[in-house]
């Protein structure tokens, strides 16, 4: 059923279609209204059997999850931000302990300097956590890898992140199908844990593993996201047999047929790229685009052959290994090595920073040149940060670099707007 | 498990494959320790082994285990002066078990209810002659017949009880109590002929066809002193006294009558003087604290109104008086005279110096010996002659009713190996279970129960038994204070407190094993054993 | 409070077992057929009363549940020496995920139970000190505060053991360990203001919180049934002395913790919805040295250089829980 | 695509207005596309939000810089920061007033885009007439609608429908109604002028 709808919302009528069975949350922008309407819907008896537990911290939230999962019931929880870094030890938990746990992560940078906007330096902090992460589009994507997720998690008992972006995606309006109950049933089968604590079968979970077995444990985790790069496709493929939409996958490409010039990028921001590589193409640029679903597992091979016909790409991405680079872009390299393509890695929208169509086009423009440094930090302001870096080389004591460059730029955030 | 993520999922209780005994220096053993009670026991009354069934309110089998070692538990419950008490290790913690009063109590129990010992074994075919019906002969008799000897007992007098009823007064050991547990010796068979003295050990074991003989006649020569005496003076000994007491005839001893001694028996006659009427006065030459008589018996006497004049000897005895000269205790505590004389009103005296043995009936035996007025035994209680044995008060040892009858017992194996031609060896006894090798912790807090005693009145005019007996409820409670000193009783502690689950539960009467494959040696059940039974030792290397 | 008002039975409920008294008065753990929750071949030193605390705890709820229980375990000792790949010692369904968060995965398997409609199955959660007084503190605090249908046991060792004997916040004031050398003007651990769990959660307001120890079985039976007779939020606090880390033989192990209830040191007590309801009296008041002098990690407090004023200050400590918690007879008390 | 930006202050529903709005536009078959700046959400300070209308998906994710038109909640904002910043020159302006822009100072402004699409309301007043509470946004766009004739007032009727249900539907369906209905009489009575 088509709605208008705000994407935390969607997602959360996706979530209750997928009858979880326990939901704990600690509220922490902007993930806060999937989670408040899930509970309504739980207190309301609309989403039942469920049990919605508001827990202390999102260390709770994970560790909740950890032990509603490990008991047989299908668990969700959502976060962002800080809030995922500070349930880590229970996000890595859960991984090593194979439980299938989905968890919605509204993306959101990481602090300091505190900030609650969109970037992709949370989840992707946790790439090597043996959690899956499915990068959502738009909010229609968000409502169906979530669906999906939930099968994927199950059939590979692993836990999987569905990200979105905060506020971009969180908080916009827009219109979603939102499948029926009856179309969801007959996608995601009821959970049929690989094991859970029951005294009817007693297993002791969670051993202390030796050197003698530690690797073993940690390359069957490997070996399982390597099959989830098979199984991600073919539940994309039900999934469009079940819903009639193209949704999910490993990766997708655009307008990539005959493109000398190749934008890879993850999340909403795909969205700005199309409307400006649309431009571009109607002025002549021979230019694609290359949108990564599947960060984890990272589909190597996918990304190799969407790119092995172009002559150039830019990984535009919301992250910034800080003293390297990029982080996508790093692994898109990896996928493409050996081609001797020539990459640039494009760092833009950090904490929540406005990737605009006009910044792209000269993004892009300067590819096709290859004008580009390897690494580009879109939009950056040099006039502050030259001056502070100046100032610094001049009294080397550390101050609060983020209120000096405020203070340069003579502003305060409400101000801004466009 | 074929399903389940490998290692971080294991198999339920697969730690057993994991055999930690492996880690162990020292192991632990369960072992008896001898309890301090059974131990000082003179008639060798697996104490502990009684009050254990006691403690479960199975008064026969606790009876039965009793009446192993002791035919006479009635009795002894009354006039044993309990040896056991004084050793009982809970006597360091609050006070010692009520042993005494249990054992009464079954004996009591067991002459109500009727019970009956068991039957004697295969019948062996020997004779053994028994002379004399006191408690030495009595548990020699008993003890001989249940291995199945064809026993005669040869009474000199004319009841059987021998001290146990002419020498204890009735007040102590009331004779229906002595009556029915002599009774249930008899009805195992044993013969018991009174009045008929022995003058010729030999010639009666001939006459009579005995393959062994155990003699127990006893001490009942009063002892004389030199007094210097008028001709009219009363002087009697004590022995006379107590007899006459059980017949007809009560003894003519007046008002004022001094007992010179400090032993039990001086006691006792000064006691049944004042239940008769009289005003009895204990002269003893030295102090209550050297007295030999028990402090409680003194007690009782003292509170009875029995007059005690302490640091002094009779000089003198006249008609209608005596004189006393006052003593005084000398550096090592020995009484010397200080020249101080008293004189003091004395219908009789009645000497109570102790006892002689009448050893007539051994003359002529060869190869005998005969030291301070006593036979002289081998540890087997075997005489210098060959099949003779002896015991009692005509051998060298304590007089006691009790020593009397472990006496008997010991005699009785020992006949009973050497009619088989062998030598009985008893077991080697188990180390002491000392006060330090229990965890005292575990027992409940409980004083020993207070026997209720007669009111004084009836105590001055009556022979009623002075010191009654416990009942059901507080007999139990008694016999539950004891602390199996060395001897487990199951409380399971072992079993619980071993963090390894080392220990098997064998289920009820059966104990407990260790499981050495997982034992680590740590010590906890032996630290945590209230009764030191279990104990650590080195690992073999 | 346990203990048997009825008949004297020479031991009464002191030892773990009692032939004389009737089946259903006797312990868990004098049964032939108890649980054995927690296996034979772990992994625990000699003389451990953490694994001794475990059984008897979890072997008396299995009990009390029916064997319809489920164990959740906090990263420490207990976790490691029972489950070390590939054997476990467990004998329930149990699983361990985290040190800090013991009380939260319990309340997600509780979550689930009741989700499922197991309402038959129940949970437990247990963990050290450190899991449960410092890293695991927030997690317990969360669960108790909404009151979720877990019983947590701590079992308290007072230092952090698993990583080789460092402070906790249950670590006594004095005492020796890796971090708190005894060395300088003020050796062992600070006296700082302490930190009683079991108070801590009575301010919760939860059904019911307990403490026990160890050197008295029936006690800790007693309350593990009655906690999992009921719902929600619950609390036992077991003291578990720890030869290795507290520097005793390995045989003290039950006698160092009845000293630490006969001190005062450790107050034994019940409490519902956040008032004390009982205590367990001192039987036998001892002093504090005592307890102290078998622990090598209070000797510095001893011989040649001694601390007397340390020893008082701790007196005064077990003083406080003694008038505190009205812990000795009244005639005891002024005697 | 026709872009809406909508000024207002953390409690006027500005957020609320551009999902009416989107929904009043998702209702006539249109896509639609509704944001918030993601600002501070307390209540008082300025905030703006966004709405992009269009007849095919909208992709755009960037915020609106080149608005086609702008509501604006509260006319104090006027005078602190720059609401019309980026207004295409042949912009909609609605002003949340009981006056005009002439009177407010503002007659340069309507000079340049000329008075066919500039209106002001009096939507406090409405709100508070109608719903008792000096929320502003409901009249707004009802009255945007009628300024631009981008939906119909059914259309934002249903959207009242979806995000408001009984008296306080009612209240809020007649505010909207006779915001609508000024913004149409003074949209007739200027081109009647």
């Amino acid at each position: 059923m088509l709605k208008q709808i705000e994407g935390s919302k969607a997602v959360a009528e996706a979530i209750a279609l997928c009858r979880p069975e326990v939901i704990c949350a600690y509220p922490i922008s902007p993930q806060t209204h999937i989670v408040e309407a899930l509970g309504e819907m739980v207190k309301s008896e609309k989403l039942t059997p469920c049990e919605f537990i508001n827990v202390e911290s999102e260390f709770a939230a994970m560790s909740v999850a950890i032990g509603s999962s490990a008991a047989g019931a299908r668990s969700y929880t959502a976060t962002a931000s800080q809030g995922l870094l500070f349930m880590v030890e229970a996000v890595y938990n859960a991984a090593g302990l194979g439980l299938p746990i989905v968890m919605t992560v509204a993306n959101r940078a990481i602090g300091a300097p505190i900030n609650i906007w969109n970037d992709h330096s949370d989840s992707l902090s946790q790439r090597d956590s043996g959690w899956m992460q499915l990068f959502a589009e738009t909010n229609q994507e968000a409502v169906d890898l979530h669906i999906q997720a939930f099968k994927l998690a199950e059939e590979l008992s692993m836990p999987i992140m569905v990200c979105m972006d905060g506020f971009i995606l969180t908080h916009a309006f827009e219109r979603v199908d939102i499948p029926t109950q009856e179309q969801v049933d007959g996608y995601l089968p009821t959970f049929d844990p690989r094991q859970s604590l029951d005294p009817k079968e007693p297993i002791s979970i969670g051993a202390m593993v030796g050197p003698e077995a530690f690797m073993e444990v940690k390359y069957l985790a490997h070996a399982k996201q390597m099959q989830a790069l098979e199984l991600i496709p073919q539940l994309a493929a039900e999934f469009k047999q079940q819903f009639g939409r193209e949704s999910g996958g490993l990766v997708r490409t655009y307008r990539a047929e005959d493109a000398e010039t190749m934008i890879v990028a993850m999340g909403s921001v795909l969205g700005t790229v199309k409307d400006t590589v649309d431009e571009m193409r109607e002025q002549g640029h021979k230019i694609g685009v290359l949108g990564i679903i599947s960060y984890r597992p990272f589909p190597l091979q996918e990304v190799r052959a969407a790119l092995v016909n172009c002559k150039r790409f830019v990984v535009l991405e919301k992250s910034l290994a800080v003293g390297m680079g990029g982080i996508v872009a790093t692994d898109v390299r990896m996928a493409v090595s050996g081609t001797g393509l020539k990459g640039f890695t494009a760092i833009a929208g950090l904490g929540g920073r406005n990737i605009t169509k006009a910044s792209l086009h000269k993004l892009f423009l300067e590819a096709e040149q290859e004008k580009l440094e390897p690494v580009t930090f879109v939009d950056l302001d040099w006039e502050v940060v030259n001056k502070q870096l100046e100032r610094e080389k001049q009294n080397r004591h550390s101050g609060p670099i983020a209120e000096n460059i405020l203070y340069d730029k003579g502003m305060s955030t409400s101000a801004k707007f466009g | 498990m074929a399903n389940k993520p490998f290692a971080i999922t294991l198999k339920p209780g697969t730690s057993l494959n994991n055999l930690t005994g492996s880690w162990r220096s020292e192991r632990p053993v369960y072992l008896d320790r001898l309890p301090p009670c059974n131990n000082a026991c003179p008639a060798g009354e697996n104490i502990q082994g009684w009050l254990f069934h006691a403690e479960s309110g199975d008064y026969e089998q606790a009876w039965r285990v009793l009446v192993q070692d002791n035919p006479l538990p009635a009795a002894m419950g009354r006039v044993c002066y309990h040896p056991c008490e004084t050793a009982c290790n809970r006597g360091q913690l609050d006070t010692s078990v009520g042993i005494n009063s249990v054992e009464r109590f079954l004996g009591d129990e067991a002459i109500k209810r009727g019970w009956k010992f068991d039957a004697p074994a295969a019948t062996t075919g020997k004779k053994v002659l028994v002379v004399g019906a006191g408690p030495s002969g009595l548990s020699a008799a008993y003890h001989l017949a249940r291995m199945g000897h064809q026993v005669e007992i040869q009474e000199a007098g004319p009841l059987a009880g021998g001290m146990m009823r002419f020498g204890i007064p009735k007040y102590r050991l009331p004779r229906d109590v002595l009556d029915a547990e002599v009774q249930r010796i008899l009805d195992l068979g044993v013969t018991l002929k009174y009045d008929s003295k022995v003058a010729n050990i030999q010639q009666s074991m001939k006459d009579g066809g005995f393959d062994a003989a155990f003699l127990a006649v006893g001490a009942h020569i009063g002892k004389r002193a030199m007094i210097p005496a008028g001709d009219a003076s009363h002087i009697v000994d004590a022995v006379s006294v107590l007899r006459s007491m059980e017949g007809e005839d009560k003894p003519m001893l007046g008002r004022k009558v001094v007992v010179y001694g400090g032993g039990n028996t001086a006691i006792d006659v000064a006691r049944s003087v004042k239940r008769m009427g009289g005003e009895p006065i204990i002269v003893y030459r030295r102090t209550r604290d050297k007295a030999p008589a028990h402090d409680f018996e003194i007690e009782e006497a003292l509170q009875e109104g029995v007059m005690i004049k302490w640091l002094s000897t009779i000089k003198q005895a006249e008609v209608g008086e005596i004189t006393v000269e006052k003593m005084e205790l000398d550096e090592k505590g020995f009484p010397q005279p200080t020249g101080e004389f008293e004189k003091l009103e004395a219908d009789s005296v009645v000497l109570a110096l102790g006892q002689d043995v009448d050893l007539s009936l051994l003359e002529g035996v060869p190869g005998l010996e005969v030291k301070d007025g006593v036979v002289q035994v081998a540890s087997n209680m075997m005489t210098g002659f060959a099949g003779i044995f002896a015991g009692g008060d005509m051998v060298p040892s304590e007089r006691t009713v009790t020593v009397a009858v472990g006496h008997g017992k010991k005699a009785a194996r020992h006949i009973d190996a050497w009619l088989r031609g062998e030598s009985y060896e008893p077991a080697a006894k188990h180390e002491i279970a000392e006060y330090k090798n229990l965890n005292t912790w575990y027992y409940s807090d409980a004083h020993k129960t207070v026997r209720p005693m007669l009111d004084m009145i009836r105590r001055q005019t009556s022979f009623d038994e002075v010191q009654g007996g416990l009942d059901e409820t507080n007999a139990l409670f008694e016999a539950r204070r004891c602390l199996s000193c060395g001897n487990c009783f199951e409380c399971d502690n072992c079993y619980g407190v071993c963090p390894d689950n080392a220990v098997i539960k064998l289920g009820p009467g059966k104990g407990f094993e260790f499981k050495y494959d997982y034992c680590k040696g740590c010590g906890l059940c032996v630290e945590e054993c209230p009764c030191g039974s279990i104990k650590m030792v080195p690992e073999d290397i | 409070m346990s203990l048997q008002t009825v008949k004297f039975y020479q031991t009464g409920t002191y030892t773990v077992g009692n032939r004389l008294l009737g089946p259903d008065d006797r312990s868990v753990q004098s049964g032939e057929l108890r649980s054995n929750s927690i296996n034979s071949g772990h992994r625990a030193c000699q003389g451990c009363g953490e694994a001794l605390g475990a059984r008897y705890a979890i072997d008396a709820a299995m009990a009390e549940s029916n064997n319809q229980l489920i164990a959740v375990n906090a990263t420490g000792c207990l976790e490691v020496f029972s489950t070390p790949y590939p054997e476990s010692s467990w004998q329930l369904p149990w699983i361990h995920s985290l040190f800090g968060n013991a009380a939260a995965v319990a309340t997600g398997v509780a979550a689930a139970l009741k989700v499922k409609g197991k309402t038959d199955v129940r949970v437990v959660a247990q963990g050290g000190d450190g899991g449960t007084t410092d890293i695991g503190f927030g997690c317990l605090s969360g669960m108790f505060e909404r009151n979720d249908d877990v019983l947590y046991i701590c079992y308290d060792n007072e230092a952090y053991m698993n990583t080789g004997v460092q402070r906790s916040s249950a670590t006594p004031p004095t005492a020796r360990t890796a971090t708190t050398m005894p060395v300088g003007k003020e050796p062992g651990n600070v006296f700082g203001q302490g930190k009683s769990v079991p108070e801590i959660a009575m301010a919760h307001g939860i059904p019911y919180v307990a403490t026990a120890t160890v050197a008295d079985l029936r006690d800790l039976e007693y309350k593990v049934r009655k906690a999992m007779k009921m719902h929600g939020a619950r609390y036992i606090h077991i003291f578990v002395p720890c030869p290795l880390g507290w520097g005793s033989a390995s045989h003290d192990t039950i006698k160092l913790a009845r000293l630490a209830k006969e001190t005062g040191m450790f107050p034994v007590f019940e409490a519902e919805h956040g008032e004390v309801t009982s205590v367990l009296k001192i039987r036998n008041k001892q002093p504090i040295e005592e307890y102290l002098k078998p622990q090598k990690r209070f000797a510095h407090l001893f011989g040649k250089h001694a601390h007397p004023e340390m020893v008082a200050h701790l007196q005064a400590i077990a003083d406080r829980n003694i008038r505190k918690y009205g812990l000795l007879d009244e005639e005891k008390a002024h005697g | 695509m026709f872009q809406i930006r909508v000024h207002g202050r953390g409690g006027q529903g500005v957020v609320t207005a551009t999902e009416m709005l989107s929904v009043a536009a998702f209702e006539e078959g249109r896509h639609a596309q509704a944001f918030p700046s993601f600002g501070s959400e307390r209540t008082g300070a300025p905030v703006v939000a966004f709405c992009r209308l269009d007849d095919k998906e909208i992709r755009l994710r960037e915020p609106i810089m080149e608005p086609d038109a702008l509501i604006i909640q509260d006319p104090t904002l006027l005078h602190q920061i720059d609401v019309f910043s980026g207004l295409k020159p042949d912009g909609y302006v609605l002003l949340n007033s009981a006056h005009s822009f002439e009177q407010i100072g503002l007659g340069d402004l309507v000079k340049q885009h000329g008075h066919s699409k500039m209106s002001t309301l009096p939507a406090t007043e409405l709100g508070l007439k109608h719903v008792g509470r000096p929320i502003p946004n409901v009249p707004l766009i009802a009255g945007f609608a009628a300024l631009s004739g981008m939906f119909k007032l059914e259309s934002v009727v249903k959207a009242i429908n979806e995000k408001f249900s009984g008296k306080v539907a009612a209240g809020n369906i007649a505010a909207a109604t006779e915001a609508y209905e000024l913004v149409k009489q003074q949209m007739e009575d200027r081109a009647n002028a």
